[in-house]
């Protein structure tokens, strides 16, 4: 469990939290620009020393009001907004800096592994002033992994990569996670990207810890924003229980029944997780053939609440699973779902890809 | 006094600028004439002449800058003369440590003597002449400090950086400073070749006629042996 | 006769300070930007004054400006009045013996600023003069204090120079330096204490007030 | 019309482009992290002084050969990569540098304007110094646009900022270009961002150009990434041509029907454009009754393209407009969806709204 | 012995430009990263020797060191040998005098550094002296190459200073200038033409090496 309390007072702005996240998995930080996300971070980095603070990282103490452990000893890899490489170094040696300094027994993860994943090899001997800005953050958030830290602080890291840089990198801060055990508190923007990566949420907003959880309960909170989003969805845990080689189709176990995905081939058993956003999910009174929709579950409805402009979510049981699905109010009367009425849910199997 | 009240412009060697100071005075208090002092090495004052400085007179430490300058064509031919003779003093801050004969430079239990630059001033040549009259010369060139000019080497021993030190007699005797303590043996005159300073006149003016008038007067030879020098 | 030598080598200091940032700032900025074979004979000259002895500069000068020297015979012919024991000629002297030391904080502030701020001021419509004046001007201020204090300290401090062109003329090239070197030089030591001390002292004032400026704007910069 | 040749070697890559845009609308420069996209836009504005360079931005001669003007004279407002703001001045000096510098009858937005569109008046007497990353990319853009420029290139505008700030921009950028009428160059990783603003298309791929047309055609064309990344769509061009306030509901008639979506009042007539994502059409073979989904539209498929991981896209035409399906190939064999089967798109009202 | 005097030229200004750095630069590292009103002080305390006359310097200088003088005494009390006269004498008072051209540079190195590559360097483990050594040394190379071109040249060229202490000693503490000096005043104007030529051209060639250098690395970097 990570702790941390502060205060911090810059100019008229004010962070005012106190928090605790577990100390393994993804933990995404999110919030409107301005909230105090990288004030936030840079006090548990301990760039920034302040009196009144408190933070203490599984077992070990980090600050409180007598005492302030100094950054180059708090083991966190931070990995900056605006991406500052050492100019007088070679791609190499920035990449170096930090690695070097970890005692051997203390590294997990090889020089080599880094640079295969971020894909470095052509740009290491380069100065970082010709890099791109991807290329630039890439090697920012491969020098920060490469000091094996207890603690992953990452300011955006991903803003400036591309969809398939992404793809290739996200899998590997699961790993971290997983196997290395490095947990990790991300900001991001991007919703998708969150409920895609993190297993837990801080929201802050202006300043103050607006709400913090697990992920699946902060995505279908409807007092939080994020429910209302576009991108509203419901994160499901599954097990993968059949796989088709024939049409690449994976079946996934879940409390509510078996979920159909296009997927490359996944390991019987695997544990998984589907994400299913709300407007993916219609409703019929009937079970419907002849259909390209493969995913369809008796559901029953339990609430509706009023989303704005015409829309209603609409929140569903599946045999246990919660649902969230966007409708149109017409739909919603036309269709007279009200709390107890009994329906199917049909989800586009494609949809639950990522 | 004269009609006309006129500015001179007057280069002055340093070792000789308080004694000027004096004489200026004077001067200008007996003619109205008004006199700007230009202190300096003779060497610096000889090279601004020869570039056209705007000096009226020239007074030199020695007889040689003043002489290439007549024959250069850039004073008033005939007008330079003798005005004063340095003595040459060894000095030593401390009580007691120099006896009336010098014999202090032959028992060298010092680690530093003073004296000004033989290749530029004429008291560092005089000092030269006198350790190798008596033999010494070789024995004490690894102890010597150089002072660029008299003053230089007045300080060098003043501030007990150097035990002791070849220096004007003027730097000890003059009346406008403080009493200088110490112990001190006026070196003979035989002993090194006279220390002959010289002035010239660069610009003909009026003015610049009395002043050197004045000073080969009576009144300025009385003031200038007061301040330590030998007078013709 | 001190007052007016107080006087003078604050207007010498001042006016040479200004004329050094003047030269310094093109050649400086010349220097941090172009990258030809040049620049670096250029910049190698830049220093090299200082490695030759104030007086013998001074001399060198002084030959020059004197009516049979090149720069004086040039003026003569002009028909300008010779440099050499003037006000004019201490300044010339300071600015270029005093030169490096503008020339070297100014060129590495320059180029500690980079070219993104430029590039951002030239797509904001800001044509060179106009960048350089409201970008690189104010970004390098740091450089521009530190050669300005430097400029100014050394032109204050210096009397090699100074001495040989100007011939140590008061009232007219007898800077406080000289006066207090005299002071020293004719064992007038009270004179000469009093005198450096005033110097050190309203030197020190100055430079409080200086740096204390610099010192106020960035504690803001950093509040 | 703008016609942009470069050829440009910086180490070993080198970026040769011959390509042609239109003066007007928002043309999206895509690609992937390294592919030339700054070096590109810095060639634009006249930052790196070429010798092989050709550009004319409509009647106007910018650089060939003989010529080259430069960036001062260029008209340009350049958004960069990594934000930079004078740090020598305050947000408001920062805003007022280029707008001071346009004469006042070229100026076509007002700073005021600038300011509210932007959220900077609580800013303004602040230092860069301290602003959040989202906050000094949002004044790097006003203070591009302050310049009221004849083509506006943007790195990234967008990349450090939160959803609901984008969506707050983006009308802003749509306006620019038709009240305005300032061309807009952006480059961006973020596939929705691109098929929701942009018009024009830039392909670019290891410093080639890869493809270049309006977005329609790009979105949709197979021997593109785009078409097979997982937000693959159609953009359909329609018209408002009824609202129903109580419901929110606006219909849109387009060349295939009439779509029904969820929105706040639009004006009678407005022409809109709709985005439908692959992933977002499921195909019956009978019109589906008792159903939340309101679009459900005839169609006919034209082709399969076979995506990758059992996964098929469907190209279909509904009565003259292009939609693609997103379907697993199980669904495409059980149904039978082979060239000139009729069928029925359904799509969700709701994933039009975007 | 002009020999022998540009030997101990080069002596006294590379260890006092060795010297120089290593004062120099925690001096101008404190001076760009504290926010005391002491700073200001010193900040101007750092310049101020300047302001004065070498010679006058010289000249306090030697007071100081005498017998009399608070450091001599001190030194003597200490049982050390006297610092009047001797080389290690010139290179005190050189350092003393050349320090602001030093200081000057690196702290505006240091401070355009600013704090975020530190920053960055402390999350990756470098503890504060590991940081210094890594980042802020490289960093501020530039301010490294001025500081050290104009507090060589300066020490090459100054001679009020050295005259004073030193005592004009050949072999021992007669340097270069002074020697060039001495033939100015003797008007033995061939061998200061040829000597002052001759050291010219040294320097001219040792900076040219030097400014090569960093034109090399920066062409580099631009590449
Ligand atoms: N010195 C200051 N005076 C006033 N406000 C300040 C000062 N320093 C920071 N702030 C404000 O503190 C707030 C929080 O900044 P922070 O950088 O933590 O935001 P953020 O959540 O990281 O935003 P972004 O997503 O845009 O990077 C910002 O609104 C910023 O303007
Ligand atoms: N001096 C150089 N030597 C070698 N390669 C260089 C040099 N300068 C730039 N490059 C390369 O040129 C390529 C294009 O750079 P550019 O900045 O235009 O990419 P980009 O498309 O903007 O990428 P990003 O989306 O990451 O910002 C990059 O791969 C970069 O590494
Ligand atoms: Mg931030
Ligand atoms: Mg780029």
């Amino acid at each position: 469990m990570i702790e941390a309390r502060f205060r911090i007072t810059r100019g008229t702005f004010i962070l005012d939290v106190d928090l605790q996240m577990p100390s393994q998995g993804i933990t995404a930080l999110y919030g409107p620009s301005g909230s105090g996300k990288t004030t936030l971070l840079r006090a548990m980095a301990g760039l920034d020393r302040l009196t009144d603070g408190y933070l203490k990282v599984g077992e070990a103490l980090w600050q409180n009001a007598h005492y302030f452990l100094p950054p180059h000893l708090r083991d966190v890899g931070y990995v900056f907004q605006e991406t500052t490489l050492f100019p007088h170094l070679t791609v190499r040696k920035n990449l170096e800096y930090g690695f070097k300094r970890v005692p051997v027994n203390e590294r997990r993860i090889s020089f080599d592994q880094a640079v295969d994943l971020f894909d470095l090899e052509a740009l290491l001997h380069r100065s970082p002033r010709h890099l791109s800005g991807g290329e630039r953050q890439r090697v920012a958030i491969a020098r920060a992994v490469l000091t094996s830290p207890r603690l992953l602080l990452m300011d955006e890291p991903l803003a400036a990569l591309d969809l398939k840089r992404k793809r290739e990198i996200f899998p590997f801060f699961e790993q971290m996670n997983e196997t290395l055990e490095i947990p990790v508190l991300y900001v991001s923007h991007d919703p998708n990207e969150v409920a895609r990566l993190a297993d837990y949420m801080i929201l802050l907003n202006a300043g103050r810890l607006q709400a913090s959880g697990e992920i699946r309960d902060m995505l279908t909170r409807i007092d939080l924003p994020l429910a209302h989003d576009h991108d509203a969805g419901t994160i499901i845990e599954a097990r993968v229980s059949a796989y088709d080689p024939r049409y690449h189709l994976a079946e996934l176990e879940f409390i509510g029944g078996i979920f159909t995905v296009a997927r490359q081939a996944l390991p019987l058993g695997k544990k998984v997780r589907v994400r299913v956003l709300a407007r993916d999910v219609s409703l019929t009174l009937e079970r419907q053939s002849d259909t390209s929709i493969l995913n369809i579950f008796p559901a029953i409805v339990e609430a509706r609440s009023d989303a704005e402009h015409g829309q209603t979510m609409v929140h569903l049981n599946a045999g246990g699973a919660s649902l969230l699905a966007r409708l149109t109010q017409k739909s919603v009367e036309a269709l007279g779902l009200s709390p107890g009425k009994k329906v199917y849910a049909q989800i586009k199997s494609v949809a639950l890809l990522e | 006094h004269s009609v006309w009240a006129e500015e001179l412009k007057v280069a002055v060697a340093s070792n000789f600028s308080v004694t000027m100071i004096r004489l200026a005075r004077t001067f200008q208090e007996e003619t109205g004439h008004s006199i700007i002092l230009i202190n300096g090495s003779t060497g610096k004052h000889y090279t601004q002449i020869k570039n056209g400085a705007p000096f009226d007179l020239f007074f030199a430490a020695d007889r040689h800058h003043p002489k290439l300058l007549e024959e250069a064509g850039l004073g008033i031919a005939g007008t330079r003369f003798t005005y004063a003779a340095g003595r040459l003093v060894l000095w030593s801050p401390k009580d007691d440590y120099i006896d009336p004969e010098g014999k202090r430079l032959a028992i060298g239990d010092f680690r530093h003597l003073a004296m000004a630059n033989p290749q530029l001033a004429p008291y560092g040549k005089a000092a030269r002449e006198v350790l190798e009259k008596r033999g010494l010369w070789h024995i004490l060139e690894g102890r010597l400090v150089r002072g660029e000019n008299i003053g230089q080497t007045f300080q060098f021993v003043k501030s007990g950086s150097a035990e002791l030190g070849f220096i004007a007699l003027s730097q000890i005797k003059s009346p406008g400073t403080e009493k200088i303590e110490g112990s001190y043996w006026v070196v003979p005159r035989s002993f090194y070749e006279p220390i002959l300073q010289e002035v010239l006149l660069l610009k003909d003016s009026p003015a610049g006629r009395d002043f050197l008038r004045f000073i080969k007067g009576e009144e300025a030879r009385k003031m200038i042996q007061s301040f330590g020098y030998d007078t013709p | 006769m001190d007052i007016s030598a107080l006087w003078l080598t604050l207007k010498l200091a001042g006016l040479s300070t200004f004329i050094l940032l003047l030269i310094g700032t093109p050649l400086a900025w010349w220097l941090a930007r172009t990258h030809t074979r040049l620049k670096v004979i250029i910049d190698a000259a830049v220093a090299l004054p200082l490695v030759l002895p104030p007086t013998v500069i001074g001399f060198y000068f002084l030959v020059a400006l004197g009516s049979k020297g090149w720069i004086g015979g040039v003026l003569e012919r002009l028909g300008g009045r010779p440099l050499a024991f003037t006000f004019s000629g201490l300044v010339m002297g300071s600015v270029f013996y005093s030169l490096p030391f503008v020339v070297g904080p100014l060129k590495d502030a320059f180029s500690a600023i980079g070219r993104r701020p430029l590039e951002v001021a030239s797509t904001l419509r800001a044509r060179p003069f106009d960048r350089f004046l409201t970008v690189a001007l104010p970004m390098a201020r740091h450089g521009y204090l530190t050669a300005a204090v430097l400029g100014f300290a050394h032109t204050v401090g210096e009397f090699g120079v100074v001495l040989m062109i100007g011939g140590n003329i008061p009232g007219e090239t007898q800077v406080l330096s000289i006066a207090i070197y005299d002071h020293v030089e004719a064992l007038q030591y009270d004179q000469a204490h009093w005198l450096s001390a005033a110097l050190l002292l309203v030197s020190f004032l100055l430079l409080l007030v200086v740096y204390g400026m610099k010192h106020r704007r960035k504690k803001e910069a950093f509040r």
